[in-house]
């Protein structure tokens, strides 16, 4: 069992069109920038995979990463906490213009739904929200003496992640603050695509660090050299 | 009815199922005795429901380390590239679908797929353990068991009488006498021991046995 | 109303509440400078909704770590101590009441604790990050403000005009003219600026303040 | 900050009788044995705490542990997933004596319950046990065609947690499979209170190795030569 892959064209080479699309990364960090390129490299080459419903906690920054990809008009819908960022144009533009939808989720919801999508859970309570706009249809309940908001889980068709460590079996650890929504997420999806900085062989992850195990993961590319979507945006590199 | 396999036999015949790299959870008891059996140049990846993936065999007696058990408090070895995670997380992997198999043994299975295999009634001190949370989620919940109880009756029978585990949640039973599928609500006859005819297996069954194809011989070795 | 604190001073009151070792949850902006005025031998223990407990000051220019950042999206640095974790454990630490102290912004708050900090109405983007969790959980929610809109409008109203953030859960406000709790949805005054009359200070307020004991005079050093 | 406390009386000094008590472990592994038996100390010495609900996976082995706090009167109730273990006695007497109340939760739900609890999450839905007795009397509902059974968080007063490593802010590791049950744990209980292998300096635990943050930990004591239930079982302690 090795589920490692080649290359970075291989890793995304069957991803659909129209496919809900997990990607890791709060902001620039954990953000699998090379996976999301070689994404819109084949969006390019082949038009496919477009329509997408992308789940991130934002919705890009610059030219690069998820915001390459809305510029690109590989996106439909977006479903995030923070659509804003250091330079938000390529979703403002299109979110203005009517090309895009949004679907809107408390930070702490966002989580929670996708960690109860990975966990089976198809629905929770939650106080969040309650009483907001972002409650508006939901169904609540009452719990000693307290209302709650019913949110459903969130799942995906393909994750893409970036890890710092990976074993062939898909263990994975993150780096610092980059673990953000990866670990949910990896167990959120049916297919999981992993660009790990290193990998590594089967034991060279003790045990007790794995944060993600391997039954979450179902493809790694090492990816020696990841960039940084902050690092890019203060270069100005545009991808798309 | 003589001539049955053994339980080791059983779960010989289960393991063959199992693919390489398969997630699989056996259930405490008799389905720990397939790990034994996996086919020559296959390696599934074992989950306990106490934290582990990737675990292997018992240790030596003496070598045990008590804080390295699996679900049924039995010491086990890592693997390389095995993994600790807390419970929630564990059972997010069982209920979120994420296990290839999970083998279980069973009291009584309904030809609906209900099982019953954490209750005999009333009596005595219940314990549950993880068995309720193992038959939802796993891609396949696989059965191993006997084909009749002790004192001669059916197993495989068209209501379960004895508490249920789960409903409907059975998709395979291996048992002493034949491999059935669960299909559409109806037991699904696949194989059955080559000595043995159709009319006697029913006999012994307690809901009907459909054929909708070819019946493979159950050839086991001998372990 | 000539005199008022200034941001800094307004956020060095709320930091002197702010006990030894307590959790606390700076939102991002305005409240982040909370973390600056400690007093001297109190460490409280700062988290950040991306993950991070115990995270330190900004790191100097040119030694960012793009992967070590807060909510808002800015260079921190570790303290001895600090800890990792995933977004749904983090969200844990907020809904699950861990947290000590939220300090947030406010567009409004009103008098029976409503918030609404996130959204000025139905033009642009809307974006709303954890704003909504962390309203909820910490064991006390306070907000840091002007006592007015740049236009001269009262923030702590009666009742909310703009989309709400939460429902009844700010329990204290610190405001550049006064402190004020919120205890069975009425202002109740505890701090004035001490050249300001409870009359004057009433009028730059959308909703009655209630007299419950001595109203402290509210001095902050020079910033 | 420093939440360590000089010794295993003064941890457990103020627990008080007919509260929730979460005890970490699974069997005998992460069982914080020296923890118990200085509650059971101080039951014996001053007949508090008493009239406990205990929740744990199991219901003690042996006369250790939670076994021996049986033995000694000190629990109302058990809350569990399996209550048999190699040697049952103290829970099986008074269990089938009617002097003892078992709650009786599948063990996955047990684990997400507790997991509820630490989270704000007041109830969740799942398909465990869906159509059995242990769903009798509980609200089900109906998501995308699948009937689930809802849950409601469990959380407690006090938990008595086992940790390998510990600084004094309360950031914890586990050794192997010792960490089952307590990180959920120490997140759902009012209290917690840790009893650790070795308390290192603050620094002393990578913040990427940190399994339970400090933020859900009360106090702490060093217990360097910790024993295991399952050893003084076999040796045949009698601790009650």
């Amino acid at each position: 069992m090795d589920k490692t892959v080649a290359d970075l064209a291989t890793a995304v080479a069957d991803i659909e069109s129209g496919i809900a699309l997990m990607v890791g990364g709060f902001g620039g960090s954990g953000a699998p920038i090379e996976l999301i390129h070689a994404l819109i490299d084949r969006f390019k080459a082949t038009g496919t995979p477009g329509n997408l419903t992308v789940i991130n906690n934002n919705a890009g920054n610059g030219r690069v990463g998820i915001a390459a990809m809305i510029d690109a008009g590989m996106v439909a819908r977006m479903i995030c906490s923070f659509p804003r960022s250091a330079d938000p144009r390529a979703f403002t533009e299109k979110y203005l213009a009517g090309e895009i939808e949004l679907e809107l989720v408390p930070q702490g919801t966002l989580a929670e739904r996708i960690r109860a999508g990975g966990a089976g859970i198809p629905a929770f309570y939650t106080p969040t929200s309650y009483g907001t706009n972002l409650a508006d249809g939901k169904p609540t309940a009452e719990f000693d003496g307290h209302v709650y908001v019913q949110e459903r889980w969130l799942k995906a068709d393909v994750a893409l992640i970036k890890a710092e460590l990976a074993d062939p079996l898909g263990n994975l650890t993150y780096r610092k603050a980059a673990r953000n929504f990866s670990p949910l997420m990896a167990a959120a999806a049916t297919t999981t695509i992993v660009q790990a900085s290193r990998i590594v062989e089967l034991g060279g992850i003790d045990p007790e660090h794995v944060v993600t195990p391997g039954i979450f993961v179902d493809r790694i590319v090492e990816v020696a050299d990841a960039r940084q979507e902050e690092a890019l945006m203060r270069e100005g590199v545009a991808y798309a | 009815m003589s001539q049955k396999l053994s339980n080791a036999q059983i779960a010989w015949r289960a393991a063959q199922d199992i693919t390489d790299g398969a997630y699989v959870n056996l259930g405490i008891g008799f389905p720990e005795m397939v790990a034994k059996f996996q086919p020559p140049g296959r390696q599934a990846i074992f989950h306990t429901e106490n934290g582990v993936l990737n675990f292997g065999e018992a240790p030596a007696d003496g070598e045990e380390d008590w804080d390295l058990i699996n679900a049924g408090k039995k010491a086990i070895t890592l693997k390389p590239g095995a993994a600790f995670f807390h419970h929630a997380d564990s059972f997010a992997m069982v209920r979120g679908g994420h296990l290839d198999v999970a083998i279980l043994g069973a009291y009584e299975v309904a030809e609906n797929g209900d099982l019953a295999n954490w209750s005999t009634g009333p009596k005595g001190v219940p314990a549950v353990g993880g068995a309720m949370d193992l038959v939802h989620g796993a891609k396949r919940v696989a059965v191993i068991t006997d084909h009749m109880t002790k004192d001669g009756r059916p197993k495989l029978v068209k209501h379960c009488t004895l508490p249920l585990t789960g409903v409907g949640c059975v998709t395979r039973v291996y048992t002493s006498l034949a491999v059935i599928d669960i299909e559409d609500a109806r037991f699904v006859l696949r194989e059955k021991l080559p000595g043995l005819s159709l009319t006697d297996l029913q006999a012994v069954t307690g809901a009907e046995l459909v054929v909708t194809g070819d019946i493979a011989d159950l050839n086991c070795p001998e372990i």
